[in-house]
């Protein structure tokens, strides 16, 4: 047993000073020494319910996978523009129905399968098969006929011009995907990225790790492993930041904890868009929105900016039709019809509801969505429209009833997809919309390959909606994204929902 | 089980305490959620968006929330809508609860069935349960009632039948029996005025619970629809602001705790008083 | 041996404080056995639970309790807790609620040995079951495993007087040992209670409300009424001739047979005056 | 014996088949289908039908009860459709949240309740009277997802010690783990300690009453050891009801804690298989919830017979 004088009174001081040395060496190393740090970690808000972007809609999907685990023919870049992937270049017949695409050698998917002609049909032609599940099947209805002459070329030919096709195929639903890993994708995603799917852990995290013999030498990824941590909860998203467990959060989706990050050295959070046009959709084929003056007057009814700084904070952009900023061949036309409650009193009277109008208005639970119900319903009111909010379970109640069965007056949900604008022609569609002249519009454009003439149609097909209102165009959600001071290489807009990883490195 | 009592220490000195603070906070509860039916400083749904975030006293008494909103008239409306709904699924819980508690104390043949529906009901997952009434239902008070009263049965019915096995033991119901009295004639006078201290000590501290579950209801999105305030939605949606605007979130957090407190002291004190065994103990 | 002098116990009540023992005094020799009388409530277990300080804390108490010259009133607890168990054994009324239902005859018992004497496990054991034969209980060697709730009234007040004897305390204290226990099985206990004092030389307080009890096997007799001790002496004396009127009234409620086998007075006639 | 473990065998045998009846049928009835979920606002009438189709759900409801049902005795708990794994690993893998982090707020609200209850109880009206009497009120006002904001907010990024959410896995030792499941733990045990605070007072003050503490203090037991050797272990049964109790909602109601400290747990995988709609996952997660409150009510009565031996022989 130690008896007690051992530790007298110096030796013991001595003792304490060598511990306190001891913990102070590997703290100064470390900073000193250490190269940049090869790993991130990356929150999200939603997890995506499955990791095959070509079998599910939901965006969080190509946010976590696209352009880091799949890659497709063509990609869309940070501005929106596309550019050659695993294509490596491409002609057009002049009557814009043969598309003949010459493939990038010697790629390999993850599990050591080749890329050829005949695995870029076979992605193709699971796409449109009469049994896909494919989300924006749609799209590639336009594709007639995918023949693989050789290994090297893969031609398509198309039932009708379409200008948009590259840049369809370069959307994460067309992503290229091998037969022989095609089924087990949900949970174990087989592509040719630059990234490996290493693991899941369901509810928590998935993790990804560099693929050292990736095709692409030019595109060099700085990164060993990527984690992407789901992250619902705002506030524990913002405590996670802070805490330094993460370092990256592409999305915030609570902008009332923007403003810190912004004035915070140790972070950049820079607010930049995405593609989610935030539309309260109206069910134009039965009363009262069957009558376009009940639309217009209750446009007129809402005060774009002071909706966007309740809901959102007063980040996003006002739109005044179903088109971005950020896209193309953009008119701002919130003017068309600005906020004027007199005008819309007296529109509404002229409408024959002088007297008051009562509706319902079916509200999905996401945040955006429940203050956009609250706000618009006080506005409403201040033109003596009464509107009662039916908050209704997401996805799956408000899908059925909205979308399928269309038993709903007004409800607002934000529009993911990139430039479909055209949605307003599909019939049936839960607007019950039905314009021709637009239809046409739209179409002509869809066909035209020339880009002016397509962007000029674009406007157009704008100003009609923006007129008509089949749907009140509110506002575009902000892309709060947030990351550590000492990291770049992330994009600042969305023109498509992704987390592009290839060129995120660290500084120092 | 055994109802949750607070020992009286000395005699009345304690029970007259509870039951006095208790009978003040619940009386104010009240009294605050009925004012708000006829006034309320502000219209509560009225919005600001401008004057949104405002401190406590800078604008209205306790400041106006992230819509604007004057959060004090949305406190009193909030009392309204939080209580009836409280009370509803109480009573919903305690008239079903105690019926099937004192009918499995009564017929043993009722006792096996009612148990097993218990056990199924205790079986499921509160909150889970809750969404599916919600998603199946649509949203709304009665949906909250349902949701929040529905579990409550298990509840009442444990203990009523725990309460009311006891007394058909005690020999006064032999003698009543001897009388010729038929069982739902027992029930009704002997058996449940002699549990009516351990039902009402449950009453209360189910009140207490429904207001915090239909807090936790208004956190998934499933409470009382907009623009009626709940305590619950309106602590849901502080959450966010708990940093910037904490007084977000203390106004609904301190009036559930008030009311809860009040509610609990009261029954402790009812029980108490009610129940003559205890008062009598040293 | 012990010697109380003009002890009163009050307790706060709601108008005032109630005096429920008032200005008692008594003395017990070494080996001697003292029988305390009176109805129940006229503060004869108060008095006991005063001896050895167990009284609940709201009680206020004065005068003296002397144990061999040490006072039990001014003691602190950690010394009151030497003396319990040690110097003076209690024996309790109601055998179905005074012994741990968690806890097995021996354990009990054993708990008093190990309390205060460094004994071992297994040394306490055995000591246990020794003290079980001394109290007779049939085939102790499994009684000693067994719960409270699977012995009869009787045999659970004999583990009683184990533990209590479980020391050689020199004052055993036994308040209503037999009333919650049938006749037959009475005189058992009051049997081993004599052979205890005669064999070890204990002192005893023996309190009861049944006259029959005391007669039998004390040597002197303290009659209680409404917290005043009315009446002291030889037990012959107080039943032969008692001078408190409440002593006779006490008599005179034994039945008479029972009251002649005990020698006590016949009562006065009718219309005395009291 | 055993013919009374073989009717409380059969007890749980029916109510578990009631409960597979009432969540089916709920499940059933329940607006909203898987392929609408996971068509969202691109779903065409042709994809929805093609993907019902593919996830089998067109087959009547009966045939798709009994597969499940049979499934579920044979252990072979089915695929869920939004994850596309098999439901067993994915439960399990929930579990190995769940069931660490209830069972340390459990020993933490225990850890508070009977030390705070039981000194309470000892000395009615003194300090500590007063300290549990305020905390047991106090406690049960809080909803526990507050006390989990106001957690991560003083703890874990006021003071960093620990970490503000997420969960690392065991994969790496237990440490990490724990130190994950900490705060959710604490913000769990507290507003239940607080009821079990109040049950254990009054238990431990009926008890302290009882005759045989008297004895054991006139065996020389001090004041303390009367109480935690004779008086505590007689006024287990009450606390141990209501920690049954309290057990069962720990494992179903922790959704909300587990969305502010983002854990992986049962509760979340519940009310994301219902957004989803995934019908195999919700069924089976109310089946093994069901299976863990059972198997908890008879750790419950097995607890009744340690603790009290009176009720030894009759169970």
């Amino acid at each position: 047993m130690v008896s007690r004088s051992r530790f007298s009174r110096p030796r013991r001081h001595l003792l304490r000073s060598a511990l306190l040395a001891a913990l102070a060496i590997p703290a100064l190393a470390g900073a000193a020494v250490a190269a940049p740090r090869t790993d991130l970690v990356l929150g999200m808000p939603v997890e995506p319910p499955g990791l095959d972007p070509t079998s599910a809609a939901p965006t969080v999907i190509g946010q976590v996978v696209w352009q880091n685990v799949f890659e497709g023919l063509t990609r869309v870049d940070r501005d929106g523009k596309v550019q050659p992937q695993l294509a490596r270049s491409w002609t057009v017949s002049p009557d814009g129905l043969t598309y003949t695409f010459a493939l990038q050698a010697g790629v390999k998917f993850h599990n050591g399968e080749a890329f050829d002609a005949n695995t870029a049909k076979f992605a193709l032609d699971a796409i449109r098969a009469p049994g896909s599940v494919n989300p924006q099947k749609a799209l590639y209805a336009v594709i007639a006929d995918v023949k693989a002459p050789d290994s090297g070329t893969l031609v398509l030919t198309l039932s009708k011009p379409s200008g948009n096709l590259l840049f369809w195929l370069g959307l994460p639903a067309a992503v290229m995907v091998e037969p022989k890993s095609r089924d087990g994708l949900k949970s174990n995603p087989v592509g040719t990225g630059p990234f490996r799917f290493a693991s899941w852990r369901k509810g928590d995290r998935v993790e990804l790790t560099r693929s050292p013999d990736h095709w692409d030498a030019a595109r060099k990824v700085h990164l060993d492993k990527v984690t992407f941590r789901f992250i619902g909860d705002p506030q524990a998203a913002a405590a996670a930041l802070r805490a330094g467990d993460v370092d990256a959060y592409p999305l915030l989706p609570a902008p009332e904890l923007y403003g810190a990050f912004q004035k915070d050295k140790a972070f950049t959070a820079v607010p930049g868009l995405t593609e989610m046009k935030v539309v309260a959709g109206m069910n134009n084929a039965a009363k009262p929105f069957s009558d376009k003056r009940v639309r217009q007057a209750l446009m007129m009814a809402v005060d774009r900016k002071l909706l966007i700084e309740g809901a959102y904070s007063g980040y996003g952009a006002a739109i005044g039709s179903h088109y971005t900023p950020n896209d193309p061949g953009y008119k701002d036309l919130t003017g068309v019809y600005p906020y004027d409650p007199q005008k819309a009193k007296a529109l509404l009277a002229e409408a024959g509801y002088g007297k008051g109008l009562t509706f319902t208005f079916k509200s999905p639970q996401m945040a955006y969505a429940t203050r956009t119900a609250e706000i618009l319903q006080a506005m409403f009111a201040e033109v003596g429209v009464t509107m009662t909010i039916a908050p209704t379970e997401f996805p799956a109640k408000w899908v059925q009833e909205v979308m399928r069965d269309r038993s709903f007056d007004m409800t607002v949900i934000a529009h993911a997809e990139p430039l479909d604008i055209a949605i307003y022609a599909n019939d049936p569609y839960y607007f019950g919309y039905k314009n021709p002249a637009f239809n046409t519009v739209v179409a002509t454009a869809a066909e035209a390959t020339d880009e002016a003439t397509r962007l000029k149609l674009y406007g157009e097909a704008q100003g009609i909606l923006a007129e008509d209102v089949p749907a009140l165009f509110l506002f575009v959600l902000p892309k709060l994204s947030v990351w550590k001071a000492k990291l770049t290489g992330f994009w600042k807009n969305e023109p498509v929902p992704s987390n592009d990883l290839t060129e995120v490195r660290w500084t120092e | 089980m055994r109802a949750l009592v607070l020992r009286p220490r000395r005699g009345f000195r304690l029970d007259d305490a509870t039951l006095l603070v208790g009978a003040v906070l619940t009386a104010l509860l009240v009294g605050v959620a009925l004012l708000s039916l006829v006034w309320t400083p502000e219209d509560p749904a009225r919005m600001r968006i401008l004057q949104k975030l405002r401190g406590p006293l800078v604008s209205g008494l306790l400041g106006t929330d992230h819509l604007g909103r004057d959060l004090a008239s949305m406190l009193m409306r909030g009392a309204f809508n939080s209580l009836t709904i409280a009370f509803a699924a109480v009573g919903l819980g305690a008239v079903l609860g105690t019926l099937a508690g004192v009918a499995a104390a009564a017929g043993p043949r009722f006792d096996a069935v009612l148990m097993r529906v218990c056990d199924a009901l205790f079986a499921l997952p509160p909150i889970l349960s809750a969404i599916m009434l919600g998603a199946l239902l649509g949203p709304g008070a009665p949906t909250a009632i349902i949701a929040i009263g529905v579990f409550m049965i298990p509840v009442f019915a444990r203990v009523t039948r725990g309460a009311a096995m006891q007394i058909w033991a005690r020999e006064y119901i032999m003698a009543a029996r001897m009388a010729g009295k038929g069982t739902v004639r027992i029930t009704l006078e002997h058996v449940l005025p002699n549990i009516a201290g351990q039902i009402i000590v449950q009453v209360t501290i189910q009140l207490a619970m429904a207001i915090l579950t239909e807090a936790g209801l208004s956190f998934l999105g499933l409470g009382l629809p907009p623009p009626a305030p709940t305590w619950g939605r309106m602590l849901a949606e502080s959450q966010t602001y708990l940093t910037q605007a904490p007084h977000l979130a203390l106004a609904p957090g301190l009036a559930i705790a008030a009311a809860v407190l009040g509610l609990n002291l009261l029954g402790d004190g009812l029980a108490a008083r009610l129940d003559p065994r205890r008062r009598q103990a040293s | 041996m012990l010697a109380i002098r003009n002890l009163s116990i009050a307790f706060p009540g709601p108008d005032g404080p109630v005096r429920v023992v008032d200005g008692v005094s008594l003395e017990v020799a070494r080996g001697e056995s003292l029988g305390i009388v009176g109805e129940s409530g006229s503060g004869k277990s108060m008095l006991s639970l005063a001896t050895i300080g167990l009284l609940p804390r709201s009680a206020r108490t004065s005068g003296e309790i002397r144990l061999e010259g040490r006072n039990i009133l001014g003691m602190s607890e950690r010394a009151l807790c030497g003396v319990r168990g040690r110097r003076i054994g209690m024996i309790f009324q109601e055998p179905m609620t005074a012994l741990n239902p968690a806890m097995t005859a021996g354990q009990q018992i054993a708990e008093g040995i190990r309390l205060h004497r460094a004994a071992g496990r297994a040394e306490a054991r055995a000591e246990a079951l020794r003290l079980l034969d001394r109290v007779r209980i049939p085939d102790p060697a499994r009684r000693i495993d067994s719960y409270p709730h699977e012995m009869s009234g009787g045999q659970r007040q004999r583990v009683g007087i184990a533990i209590a004897l479980a020391l050689k305390p020199d004052l055993l204290i036994a308040d209503e040992p037999t009333t919650a226990l049938d006749v037959t099985v009475q005189k058992e206990i009051l049997d081993i209670l004599d052979e205890l004092v005669a064999d070890l030389g204990l002192s005893l307080i023996l309190i009861s409300h049944d006259l029959g009890v005391i007669a039998r096997s004390t040597d002197r007799t303290l009659v209680m009424c409404r917290g005043r001790a009315v009446e002291q002496g030889t037990t012959e004396a107080v039943l032969r001739q008692p001078t408190a009127a409440y002593t006779r009234d006490l008599i005179a409620a034994l039945p008479r047979r029972a009251r002649a086998g005990l020698g006590a007075a016949a009562p006065l006639a009718a219309g005395d005056a009291r | 014996m055993l013919r009374h473990l073989a009717r409380r065998a059969a007890g749980f045998a029916v109510t578990f088949l009631l409960i597979s009846v009432l969540v089916f049928g709920m499940m059933e009835i329940v607006p909203g289908d898987p392929a609408s979920a996971m068509l969202g606002t691109s779903a065409t009438p042709e994809t929805l039908a093609a993907l019902r189709a593919q996830m089998g759900l067109d087959a009547p409801a009966v045939i798709r009860y009994l597969r499940w049902l049979g499934g579920l005795l044979s252990g072979d708990l089915g695929v869920s459709t939004t994850y596309g794994v098999p439901v067993g690993a994915l439960i399990l893998e929930r579990l190995a949240v769940t069931l660490p982090l209830t069972g340390l707020a459990v020993l933490l609200a225990v850890g508070i309740a009977l030390p705070l209850g039981v000194t309470a109880a000892s000395r009615p009206g003194g300090v500590a009277d007063g300290v549990a009497t305020l905390y047991a009120q106090a406690g049960i006002a809080v909803p526990n997802f507050w006390i989990g904001l106001l957690l991560i907010m003083t703890v874990a990024l006021g003071l960093g010690w620990l970490p503000a959410g997420g969960f690392p896995g065991w994969g790496d030792g237990p440490g990490p783990a724990l130190r994950a499941l900490l705060l959710p733990a604490l913000a769990l045990a507290i507003p239940q300690s607080a009821v079990l605070t109040r049950v254990t007072r009054a238990s431990v003050v009926e008890v302290m009453n009882e005759d045989f503490v008297r004895t054991a203090r006139a065996k020389g037991a001090s004041v303390s050891r009367a109480l935690w050797r004779h008086a505590v272990p007689n006024a287990l049964v009450p606390v141990i009801t209501m920690l049954g109790l309290q057990i069962s909602f720990l494992i179903g109601g922790a959704v909300l804690v587990e969305n502010v400290f983002t854990l992986p747990g049962m509760g979340r995988l519940a009310w994301q298989a219902l957004a989803q709609r995934d019908l195999i996952v919700i069924q089976n997660v109310v089946m093994v919830f069901a299976t863990v409150v059972i198997v908890v009510n008879l750790g419950v009565d097995l607890l009744y017979t340690v603790v009290d031996p009176r009720l030894r022989r009759r169970a």
